[in-house]
Order: C-alpha cells, then structure tokens, then sequence
C-alpha cells in the first residue's frame, strides 16, 4: 500500500460541496491501494467537471474531447498492455455524447476501468439535462420538465453482460474506495458508477437525497447471477443498491491479440523481412 | 506490325467474376514483362448492375508509361449484352469483341467465344475467357499455367488440372480463329514486377514504415488498406481494430499514439466528416496522427464507388482553430508507398496531423512496379522516448521549432500529460491567456518546420514551355499522356504535378507558373481547390481550370478535349 | 464637467454575484438612456476563478457608439482582493476603486464600502454594491428602485422593501463621501431601448423569423441561443429539443426542415466539428439549414469561454464534396437579429445551409438596442408547398437557377424523395453518370444566386482613404473606434465590415480596397482568414493583418498599437 | 385494408435471394394491412443494402446517412405529428454508426417504427462484422475471428424499457408482417428487429439456419412482464424467440409538446405577438 501523498495535492476549479472532491480522495486512495504508482497508470478522461479528475492528482493523462473517453482508453491499452488505464468522466460525457463508444466498449471487454461521476445533469454547461436526469425535472433546457427516460447505465451494462458493474456513491468514500480497487483488479471492462450530487445544479438529487436511498447490496448477492444482477440494476428509486451488481469473465481484449504479447507497440522496429514477404505475394 | 500497347475491356454484372478474370489478365501480362494500368468502374451493389475491369497494357519503353484510362478499347471481353450495347462503339478500328454465343455485336467485328465447348461447367468460365484473351495478345502461356497452377492450389491438383485444360484448350480455339487481331509485341527482359494497386501500397507503406496500430470504420474506398493491414496483422506485428464508428477510429488512433504506437486510420470524405473534432484534438495536443483518405464523389453518399478530388479543402481546414498540417496526394503507385512512409515520419517531427489524400481510382488501379526496396527507406523518426529528470518533464516546452520532446507514457518515470484545453508546457489546462498566445505560436511554428520540409512538385519540360499542366494526386497519368501528345504535335508542354499540397512554398513552384506561356490547372473537382489555393498563397491565377466531377478518372482525351 | 463616458469594471470570483451586479446596472444606465456595450470575461468553472463583467457606457450621441472593450477603468468594483492586484493598474488617472473594508488598493484613489453596516445579510451586498455605482454614476435612483422591484417580485414586497432599503442606504453613503468621481452627464430623451446580448438578438431573430424547430446540443458559447428559445417555446410555438450529441441535433434539424419547419441548430467549433457529415447531407438534399456557429479559441476545448474569429474556414469547407453556402457575420446587435431572420430565408431560397458565424464576446456582450421593427420583417421566403399534379412532382427537377420546387411530405399527395446518394430529378438514388454532371451543375448554380443576393459590406470612410481598416462580425466596434481615433489625429480611414463572408462578390468590394493607399484586415484568428479568402477570390493582398487570438476581443488601443 | 400494388414494384439493387426482397413485401403487407397510403408515411433510412428498401416502393422517403437514420425520422415526426414514420436500417447503421441515436430514440419514445434487416454482417462495404456478428467468426475485418461479444439489441431494448420490442425473421413472412402492423399500431418508440440471411457474406447465419431456429413466442407470454421479456431477450443460439418481446405504454413525446397539439410545424406564421412580448422582457 502506498502513501496517498505522491498523487499530490492540487486546487482544483469544483465548487465547494460538490461530490467531485470526495470521489479523488476514494480514487486517490484506490490507488495507493492497488499500489499503483503515478507513473504505471494512465488516466483518461473526456469534457466536464469530472473530466478535470486527471488534472488533479500526479498521473499520465490523455483528457480528451467531450464523449470521447474510451476510445483512447481502450486504444492505449492495446498500445501498452502494461499500462494501467482509468477512466474518469460525467454522466453526460458518458451516456450522452459518448453513448456509442459505452456500448462497443462493453463489447469489446478491454481491461480498463471506467468511472463515471454521475450527477444527473450537465455541470459544466450550467445545468442541462444529462441522460439520467429524473422525468419531470425542470431544468434550463426542459423548464417544461424532462420528458425522456432516464438512462439507467446498470441495466443495460448488466443486460449486455458487462464484465464488472458497480455502483457507488461519494458520500461513502470507504465503499467507493472499495469498488474502484475491486473494479481496477478485474480484467476487462469494469464500470463504476458513481452518484455524484452536484451543488450547483442539481438541486434534486443533492448528498441527503442519495444519503437516504444508497443501500449497500446484500452480501448474500451473487454478481455472477444475471438475472438477480438485472434486477438490482433495475432498482433506482426509493432506493439505490450500491456494491457490485454483476461480473462475468470474458477474456480481455488485450490479452488476446496476439501481437501484444510481445509487450508495447511503441519501439518496435518495423518487420521488414514479414513484409517482404506480403510484397511478393503480389509478384 | 505488332502492337506495342492495347486496352482490353471486360464488362458485365458485379458477380460474374470480370475482376477475376482482369486480375489473372493483369498478372500474367505483368509477369510476361509488359506495363498495366487497370481502371475498376463498379455500382455500389453486390451482384448485379453494371461493372467494368479496363486493362491497358503497353510493351515498356515504347512510349510514356501507361497509367491512366483510354476511351479506345482494343478487345471488348462481354459477359453480356448489356456490355455490348454499351461499349461497342468505343472498340477501335483493327479491336474486337469477344462475347458468348446468345450476344449480338452488330457493326462491330465480334468473336463469339463457344464457350459450352470449351468448358465443362459454366465455373470455367473465366480461365476460358483468360486463356481467348492470351492466345490474342501472344502472352506465352506459361504465365497464365502459373497462375492458375497458384490460384487453385488450395483446392487440389484436380481442380488445377481441369482449368489448365480448359485454358489449353481455349488457346488453342483462339489460335485458330480468323479475327486479325495482332498479338502485343514481346516485352523486353525485366526483373518480375508487382502487380499492385494504389490501396495495397499504402498498406505496405504502413507496414514499411512500422505502423503498429490502426483503427478505421469501413468506407470504400478506404477500406482495402485496413483490410490489408488485417490480413497481415498478425505476421507484421500489428494491431488493426475495427472501430464503432468513425469517431472512434480517430480517437483510438491517438490513444494508440500518445502510447507510443505508429497509428493510422483510413476513410473516405463521409467517414472523414466524422473525424473532424478528432483531428483538431490531434493538433491542440500535438499527437501524430496518419490519416489515409481516399476521395469519392460527394456531397453526403454522392457516388460511393466512384472517383473525384473533392476534399481537398476539407482536408485542409479541418477541425476547428488553428494548427498546421501536411497534405500528401501520391500519383503513382510508388508515390503511394513512399509518400505513406513519409507521412509516418511528417506526422512524428511535426507532431500532428499528416493526410494521405488519394481517390477511388488510384485505390482500384493495378499498376505493375518494381519491388520496393525495403534496404534503403529513410529512417523511422521516432518520439524522444528519454527518461531523464522526470520531475521536470514537460510534454509542452516551448521550443524555437515549436517541437517539444515527446516522451511516453508508463515507459519510465516520466510523467505524460496531454489536454485537449489549452495548457501550460506541462500539460495541464490553463486560463492564462499569455500561456495561450506562446503555445500558439509554439504550435503554429511547426506549419514553418513543415514547410521547410515540403516536397516540391515535380516538374517535366522545357524552361519555359508556351503550356504548362500542372495537376495533383491520380490525374498524373492522364496528363503525362496529354502531354506526350502535345508534344507530338508540336506544342512545347510542361507538366508540374504536385505530390504535396499543403504546406505550399511558392518558391518551389511559383516560378514555373510565372514562366510559362498559359497555365492550365486539371483538377477531379468542380472548384479547382488546388488552383484556388495557390492563388491564396501567391495570387497567382491559373488561365485555366479542366476539371471533371461525374465520377470517372481523367484520360488524355479528356484534357486535350478541352484545351 | 460631466463624463460623458465610463468604463466600469467589475471582478470577482464566479458565484459572487457580478453578472448580477453587472446586468442591474447595465438594465439601470440603458433605461436611463445611456449606450452601453459589456464584455464578459469569465473562466471554465462554476465557482472561483476570476472573473470580470465591463460595463463601457456612453451619452448617445458624444462620440461614436461605443461597441467595444476599452482597456482605461473608471470604476473598479472589487468583490476580492485578487481584482485589484490584477487590474489596479488599468484604472484611469481619474478612476476609483471600490472595494470592500478588508482589501487594499496600494497606490490607486479607492473607496472602501462598509458593506456590513450599509446590509443586514451577505445576500445584500450586490444591491448594495448597485446603489454605490448609481450613486456614483448619478444615475436616477428611480431605475434601479424599479429593477429592483421587478428582480425580486416573485419573492415577495418584504423583500422588495429590504433590498430598496439597502439601495437607498449605499446611495446616500456614497452621496457622503469625499470620492471626487464626476458622474456622467445625463442622457438625452429617447425611447426605452432594449438591453441584449448577441445571442439573444440571435435567438430573438429566430422566433421573429418563424423559426418552430431548434435541436442542439449544448455548448458554449452557443448554448444560451437554445436555452432562450426553450424558455419562451410553448409562447411562440416552437419544438426545442435538446439532442444526445450534435450529429443528431443537426439530423434531426434537417428532418425537421424536410418535413417543412423552418429548422436551425446552434453550436461551437468542437460541436459544429461533429456535424460536418450533416453539413454535406444537406448539400446534397438541398435541405434548408440553419447553423448558428458561435466561435471560441480552439483547436479542440481550447478556451471554452473566450473569444475568437479562427472558424471561418471550417464553416466555409465543412462537408465532404463540394455544394454552395452562404456565411453570415453579425457585428453588432442589430445584424444578429436581421441576420438571423435573412438567414433562415436565404437558406430557403437557396435550399442549402446558411451560417450565422458570431464569437463569445458577440454571444455575451449586452448592447442597448431600439426594440426592433417586427411589422417591417422581410415576408418569409417559404418552400413551395404545392400539390398540383402529384405524381410527376420531382424533388430535383433541372431547373435554370438550380432551385427546385420544394413540396413538403404528407402535406398532399405528392411524394418527396430526398437522398444522400446521387439521384435522379425524382429523388431517387443513380449511378448515372450523367444525371451526375446535370445535378451537380444544378446545385452549384445556387452558388450564382446566393452571390447575386449577397449583402455587400458596410463601408464609412472617404472614397479614397490612406488607410483602410477592413474586418468582419464582431470585431467592428474596435475599428470604428480606432478610425475615429485616427481620424481624430487627422489620418483619412475607411472602414469596410463584412456582414457576408461568403459568397465574396469582388465587385462590391474590391474597388474599395483598390482605392485606398493601405489595407489593414484586422481579424480574431491566427492567419488571416478573410484576408486568405479575399485574395483566394480576387487575387488582393492586404497590405498589413492585425490578428489577436488570446481569447480576448478587440479593442481600439490593440489595433492602434499596431499600425 | 389497401392493395399492395400501390406501394409500386421497383426493380432493386439486392443480391437474388437476399433475404430484404421478403422483408420488403411483408413490409408493403403490413402498410396495406394499415391502410396508409404512400402520401401518409414517410420512410426513412441511412445507408447499407438494407437503407435502400425506401428507393423500392412508393412513399415519401428521407434516405439521410449512414447511422443516422433515426434522429431525422423523430425529427419528422415532431415536425408533423400527422405523418406516419418508419425507418429501414441494417444492423450495422442502427447498432453500429447509429448506436448513440437508439439509446436516445428509445428514451424519447417518439412514435416512429423501426425495422431493423439485421443479417449479423455489413452487407454493402462486402463482409466486415457488424454488432450483432456471432463471436468467433472470421471476417475480412477480423480474419483472427471476432472477439467482441456480440450486440444484443432485445436486450438493451428490454433493459431500457422500449415502448415495444418484437423480433421477426424475413423467412416468416405473416409474421413479419403481423410485428410490423402491432410495432406500427403501437403508440411511442417500436423496434422490429428482423433477422435476414445475406447470401453473399454471411456464410454462418443462413436462411436454413435462422429457419432452424427461430420459433415463435408462446401465446402465455406476457409482453408487459418486464422479467419474462428480459429472459426471452436474452435468448439467442439454439433457440431464436420470435415474436412480441415487450411491450411498454409511455406516452410518446410527439403528444407531449404543447406546440404540436396544433398539428404540423410547416406552415406556421412567425407568432410576432408572442416575440414582442419576449422583446418587451428585456427593457
Ligand atoms: C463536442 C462537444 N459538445 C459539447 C461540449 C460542451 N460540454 C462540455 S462539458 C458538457 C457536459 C458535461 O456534463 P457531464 O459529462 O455530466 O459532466 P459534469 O460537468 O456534470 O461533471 C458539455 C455539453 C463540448 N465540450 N464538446
Ligand atoms: C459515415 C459512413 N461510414 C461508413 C460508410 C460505409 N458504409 C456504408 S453501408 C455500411 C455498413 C452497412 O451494414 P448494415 O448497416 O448492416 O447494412 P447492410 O448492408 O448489411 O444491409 C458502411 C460501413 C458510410 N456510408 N458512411
Ligand atoms: S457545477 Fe456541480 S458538478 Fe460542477 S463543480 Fe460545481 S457542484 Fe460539482
Ligand atoms: S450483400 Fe447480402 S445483404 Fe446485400 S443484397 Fe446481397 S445478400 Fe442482401
Ligand atoms: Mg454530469
Ligand atoms: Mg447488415
């Protein structure tokens, strides 16, 4: 175990209050749990007010475009297997702009771990929306109140047999600490997500209403159990399990391209002799 | 007299097979020692519709070297009718038409090729057609025999003995016809060239240049290069992920650099769109990034399996703010490959964005070239890759070229930091506007470095010629070819074809425009975006513009239709 | 004598309330008749940072209207320490600092507030702060007294009442107090003016012009043109909604639009970057589309909240494959609403995609303006709509202007086909290659019409000037400013704005620059982008490019420090 | 209940035996069935073999881009809430390109059907593998065989508690055409998902193989019962279930804006009475 103090301290640009500051300290002390050094990881991150994290804290950082976080992600992986990758990025950045890349990431089961800061709306545009914002919430962009559903990234992780999905909440640091180490440990995509209140903006979901609903899972739950990891996942009201909701065990991606096994793509001298080869099969 | 160059068309419905036939063409005619330029003109649909295979062929050394189209067709191979009532008026005088026994070729002089005798089961079809077309041009058969010997192999001795027959056989039956067709001259002797298209050397100039990540959503007429690297991932050590869609593909592709992967993606104009945002994040973080895009006709869906040189502009400006870039549009098919080995190397001293601009009908083009030699290909620039005082490593110094040292992340002690805001030398994201205006310009100086290091276009001709063509990318054949007949009818011409578009150095060019009598600029697009560019950069203005946008390559005709 | 000009500058951090304190005494000095322009500084964060809110006003008709920053502050309001230590030293040799009772001000004349007696609570403060600067300003206290009672009307009389005292308590204390500021000089009668931003002029334009479709995603800083329209949708009767990503927003503005609303997204260059491929899509459906593109530094994040000119190119080359467009630069509050409303007409007119390019400080900066004309609009530009003879309706048909007629789906019997392929008049997708050539010649002659309705640019100055400051969009309060300046010191200058940066039509403007002994194009980017387009298009080169692209916006001093 | 023969016979594109030729007659069917006529509806699509099934019968057609078929047809619909909607995509544009977009659709829910021709492969760009090709198979694109697990859109569907969710196969006609009348009838987001044989790349999953087993949904099957719609959306291999998965009954969005109770945007005089008084607010 190491010191949480190489990660160093940083100010940072959240307001005083918001979830965020909690959700370092966990991941800071993840780290310094899974004894991982600064220097072994990479964090990734896309746009927003979680998309800061890597800025906060001693580490390589790829802080991307806004949605676009686990292309890279994923992509460093399989440019280094010996990296360590993390991801920390919004709801927003996550489910909304960044759908598409959520569902092929799933699929593809590249072992990084991924942690999304979920607020329920937009905190850095001020206050919009975010694809888990409640129905009926009244907010700059819906002052009719939102009429969509409610992205609920725990059913349709678990409904595509994700390989490692956990919730958590900021305001349980000892437990958030635990499912960032536990999801950092298994191989292939593990999902952490995090319920973050955002002080500014969401003037529902504040740290009491989460305070009262996050309801550690049972001990008694299987995560290897779909359908019980589909009903929890499904369970978001009253109140909101926290813990880990489902694993499975698919092979990560990259241990199974074979040119990795070598170690990092970076350095390797071109393989003249192979293609030579492939040029004259086209004598 | 026998002739020194022919153009041999073969038509029919995508599904029946005409590539299979052109392709065992080409090789043989490759193999026997001749020049090829292959046009592919296909309908986006799988079976069916309306598809062409056009092979010209020329014995080397007697005139210019073929590569581009011509109108007039020598043997018009027709696996219908429908390639009949359509080509038949473009076979030239002393040309044929080879076609089935149920066609009609009217005015034109037509070999019905029997083909029920020839073969025994419709299957064979090809190696007949292959073995007509041989006999015709006087390929020595041992070329085709060969190929057919490689072809099959997979499926038996059997199999490899009954199309060796039948393509005896069809020799034979030709042999003994009435058509009048003069064979091809004999080609001189030669070390065996490959028969590549412009797509096949890009990927081999990627696995050249040690490219060890690509990442690309399936466009044509991209596709054939991730296919390619795919095929042979493994044997060179490479790692070739399809991505989710387009935007993915780019990011991935400088996930996989910041790593420390040489990293490229490929597309086409739609797909392109889509990577817009990822190529401004490539310029603001200074991340290599290779982007392999091959034009076809826009707006939106447009023609998606025909050619034109409509992105040019597009390449240029995208992405959002400022940042410099350089744009390659090889001619040739060696151009492909080295001008994609180079963009490897730009993309790393620069430390940003390099385009490989090609088009469909470079894409599709066979053309036979010497081997590469691999021996001699410039040396790879790599990242500094350092470890030294890694507590005060900064991705972002400033720097006099504007080149800050670029280490890796988890490779050593070092800490990598990289911010798609702006930021300080160190990487981390910063409101300091006097920050902002040095990084900038730090970044901003690279479009000098770059310039520095531009390709100059290429220039065949007198001093002063009284017509100077200046072209870009795949319509060099065509030009070359107008050129050539220029020439011969007397008109001193000049032809400037430019391998680089961007940075442009007018120091490199400008004087050859200004000393020629007229200067005419042949562009694939509507616009003239390269001669528009130019006057942007120099003022200078083209006499004028022969541009062509309804999808099909340039051919000599073409231009000097126009002059 | 009485100031007939102040500059006030307020700082904080974001969250302490000085867009508040700002926009009440802006709304205050407009309603008192006084010209106002405001420039917002702000960091990317919600809370902290340091942030400031300019209020320059002006007596209408003392000098040229003031529609830029100025560096000289009158009025420092200090709500922390940190604003004084960064701009003490820009207060004039007559200016004032106020401050509260635990900072300093070192060498410059301040006025420290005693907040704590002159409120009861924190909340007070800006109130309190607003009746010092009206105090001091010699403002009318009957306007903020009734922006006060309008600001907190939904809480109730008692605090109507508590905050009117506070007002009136820091009145008189400044009234008392030994500061030595002139206050301004009042203003002359006039109608009450509005008090807007650039993007609610914009948003205003919108609904003024029928627009009933807005999607977006949001993004600074566009975002406030969507969120005004959401406010006030169900009053207009408009559908706002708000999309998972811009590719959607700008697809399914251009359902909406096929399906006959007049339709328009709003975004920022990494947002517009990803709808690119939407751009061409309505190229080649010739569908309607509204893009109101509000710059900000790039490339990528950038600096979200500041200011830049650096997109004209992309907006002006987005799209794969080549179709025409029509460019829109607002430069003052007024041409963000006219232009909004031409917008949306010529787009119809032209059936293509037509830009209103604005920038942060345009978005953010609150001008007064005359309520505008809404009985004297242009009448709507509208598709077709039509339903004669159904079935030989075609979508394409080949028309002389290259506009079709555009009949709306399930309005009539007639069908509407509209694809991203190449098509046929009908609409339906061909890889006939000459229906190719004729459909994209018609598209391209909307080129020809969108430049034969171009709005020329506004030229102020003699026929032949010896200098020539030339600009677009929002930079014009900075020239008009510098001219006046200059032409006080007795050089001859002409200012040309460009309201349109595309189509250029040479002839209404080129004479113009011809003419004038020096052209200096002063413009919000790195390289000059106008300045590029101008000689792409007529081969002139400017003389001198003032450029600026720290985030900041223009002002006079920064362009004459550079002449 | 209408001819077919309206809807027109065209001459198409498509490989013979393909299995889009029979989904587009049940499809004609089912519009007959439904009596709208080609003037009443509009047909959406992006780009693949699939996307082209609006080029083949008479209908007012939005042929947009690849993946992007779904953001367009909502947008119609909100445009013109009188206009019947339908979409016809490929696996590749609808869960490939498109994915972000069917996230977004089936939370809108506004009422507009899709059909998606999934045939497991990317038919038009010749053989690469889609979302839903089966792990293990080798592809032009993955030569290696497929590593990613494939996509299972009832799931996610059923998961994200769609407005109704059916599956069909083209070799089935009736019942397609029966899917397409419920998917249609049925107010809100509808997701048909058809499988169809490609005979020229998908070697795997052939007509005799769907045929083998696709089967029919039992009567007892309530499609209300999220829990026995989540089992049988998670079935796929030996036995493929046919029929109505789930069915969900939130109002759609196109009967949620106050704006559009009075009826299509088009035509609309600019409302200036209402602008002036937004003016007004900013005196
Ligand atoms: C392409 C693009 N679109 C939009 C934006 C503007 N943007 C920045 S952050 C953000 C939303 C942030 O919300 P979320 O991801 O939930 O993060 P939070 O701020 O709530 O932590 C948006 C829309 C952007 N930067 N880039
Ligand atoms: C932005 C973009 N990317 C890629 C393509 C190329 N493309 C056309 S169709 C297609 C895949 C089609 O697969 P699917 O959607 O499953 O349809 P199918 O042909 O199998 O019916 C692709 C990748 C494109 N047209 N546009
Ligand atoms: S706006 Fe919300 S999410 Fe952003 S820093 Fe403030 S409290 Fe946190
Ligand atoms: S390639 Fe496949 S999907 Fe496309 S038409 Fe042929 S059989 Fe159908
Ligand atoms: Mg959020
Ligand atoms: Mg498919």
């Amino acid at each position: 175990m190491l010191q949480t103090e190489i990660y160093g301290e940083f100010e940072t640009a959240w307001c005083p209050g918001c979830g965020d500051h909690a959700i370092l300290k966990s991941l800071k002390k993840a780290l310094a749990t899974l004894d991982i050094e600064p220097h072994q990881y990479v964090h990734c991150s896309g746009i927003g007010q979680a998309a800061k994290t890597p800025h906060y804290l001693r580490c390589n950082c790829f802080n991307g475009l806004h949605g676009r976080s686990l292309p890279p992600a994923q992509a460093i992986k399989l440019a280094n297997p010996n990296a360590v990758v993390l991801v920390s990025s919004g709801d927003g950045c996550s489910y909304g702009e960044g759908g598409n890349h959520f569902l092929a990431a799933i699929r593809r089961n590249v072992d990084i771990t991924v942690i999304v800061h979920d607020n329920q709306i937009y905190g850095l545009t001020k206050g919009q929306a975010s694809p888990t914002t409640a129905e009926g919430s009244k907010t700059k962009s819906q002052p009719w109140g939102v009429t969509n559903q409610p992205f609920n990234p725990m059913a349709v992780a678990v409904a595509m047999r994700a390989n490692f999905v956990a919730r958590s909440f900021s305001g349980l640091m000892d437990h958030l600490t635990d499912m960032i180490v536990q999801a950092v440990r298994h191989p292939g995509f593990s999902l952490v997500d995090v319920m973050q209140p955002c002080v500014s903006f969401n003037k529902i979901n504040t740290f009491a209403w989460y305070k009262e609903r996050c309801t550690p899972i049972d001990a008694t739950h299987d995560p290897s159990n779909w359908e019980a990891a589909m009903q929890l996942a499904s369970t978001f009201g009253e109140r909101i399990p926290v813990g880990v909701i489902y694993k499975n065990n698919r092979p990560p991606l990259d241990t199974m391209y074979n040119t990795l096994a070598a170690g990092p793509l970076a350095g390797r001298a071109p393989n003249l002799s192979a293609v030579e080869k492939v040029m004259h099969q086209f004598r | 007299m026998q002739l020194t160059t022919a153009n041999i068309l073969i038509g029919g419905e995508a599904g029946q097979g005409l590539a299979t036939v052109g392709h065992l063409l080409t090789k043989a005619l490759v193999r026997a020692g001749y020049d090829v330029v292959i046009t592919q003109d296909y309908q986006s649909r799988i079976r069916g519709g309306h598809n062409t295979y056009a092979v010209r062929t020329a014995v080397p050394g007697e005139g210019p070297r073929v590569a581009a189209p011509s109108l007039a067709v020598d043997i018009l191979v027709a696996l219908n009718q429908e390639t009949i009532d359509l080509h038949a008026h473009d076979v030239s005088p002393n040309g044929l038409v080879l076609m089935g026994h149920s066609m009609t070729a009217q005015e034109v002089k037509a070999l019905a090729v029997p083909y029920k005798d020839l073969i025994p089961k419709p299957i064979f079809e090809n190696t007949a057609a292959l073995g007509v077309l041989c006999g015709l041009l006087g390929v020595d058969r041992a070329y085709p025999e060969a190929l057919i010997a490689e072809q099959f192999q997979k499926k038996g001795q059997e199999i490899i003995d009954q199309n060796l027959e039948v393509l005896a056989r069809s020799i034979e039956w030709v042999m003994h016809q009435d058509h009048g067709f003069t064979p091809l001259a004999p080609a001189p002797a030669r070390d065996v060239h490959l028969a590549l298209t412009g797509n096949e050397a890009v990927a081999l100039g990627a696995m050249a240049a040690g490219c060890t990540f690509c990442s690309y959503y399936p466009m044509t007429p991209a596709t054939s290069v991730p296919m390619m690297l795919a095929a042979h991932a493994e044997a060179v050590g490479m790692v070739v992920e399809q991505a989710e869609d387009e935007i993915a593909a780019v990011n991935m592709v400088l996930g996989a650099s910041y790593a420390g992967a040489r990293a490229m993606t490929a597309t086409s104009g739609g797909g392109f769109a889509l990577m817009v945002e990822g190529v401004s994040l490539a310029g603001i973080t200074e991340t290599p990034l290779v982007v392999f895009l091959s034009q076809r006709p826009g707006p939106a869906t447009g023609l998606p399996t025909r050619t034109e040189q409509g992105d040019l502009n597009l390449a240029l400006y995208a992405g959002h703010g400022e940042f410099p870039r350089a744009i390659f549009a090889p001619g040739t098919i060696e151009q492909c490959f080295h001008l994609t080995v180079r963009a490897f190397n730009q993309a790393e001293m620069a430390q940003t964005v390099v385009f490989i601009l090609s088009d469909q009908f470079l894409a599709d083009s066979v053309r036979n070239v010497e081997p590469f030699d691999l021996t001699t290909l410039p040396p790879q620039v790599l990242p500094d890759g350092s470890d030294t005082q890694p507590a005060s490593y900064e991705r972002y110094a400033i720097t006099e070229s504007g080149v800050s040292p670029r280490r890796l992340p988890c490779m050593g002690q070092s800490l990598v930091v990289l911010d798609s805001d702006e930021h300080t030398p160190d990487g981390h994201i910063t409101e300091d506007l006097g920050v902002r205006v040095a990084m900038h310009e730090k970044r901003m100086r690279k479009h000098q470095l770059l310039r520095e290091h531009v390709l100059p276009p290429d220039y065949d001709g007198p001093e002063s010629p009284e017509l100077l063509l200046a072209c870009w990318g795949s319509t060099l054949g065509a030009v070359q070819e107008a050129a050539v007949q220029l020439r011969q009818r007397g008109t001193q011409v000049g032809v400037l074809h430019f391998t680089q578009l961007w940075p442009l150095d007018s120091a490199t060019f400008l004087p050859r425009l200004q000393q020629a009598g007229k200067v005419v600029m042949v562009e694939g697009n509507y616009a003239g975006q390269l001669a528009n560019c130019i006057r942007m950069e120099t003022g200078f203005a083209v006499d004028q513009r022969i541009t062509r946008y309804d999808g099909l390559p340039f051919s000599a005709r073409y231009i000097l239709d126009r002059l």
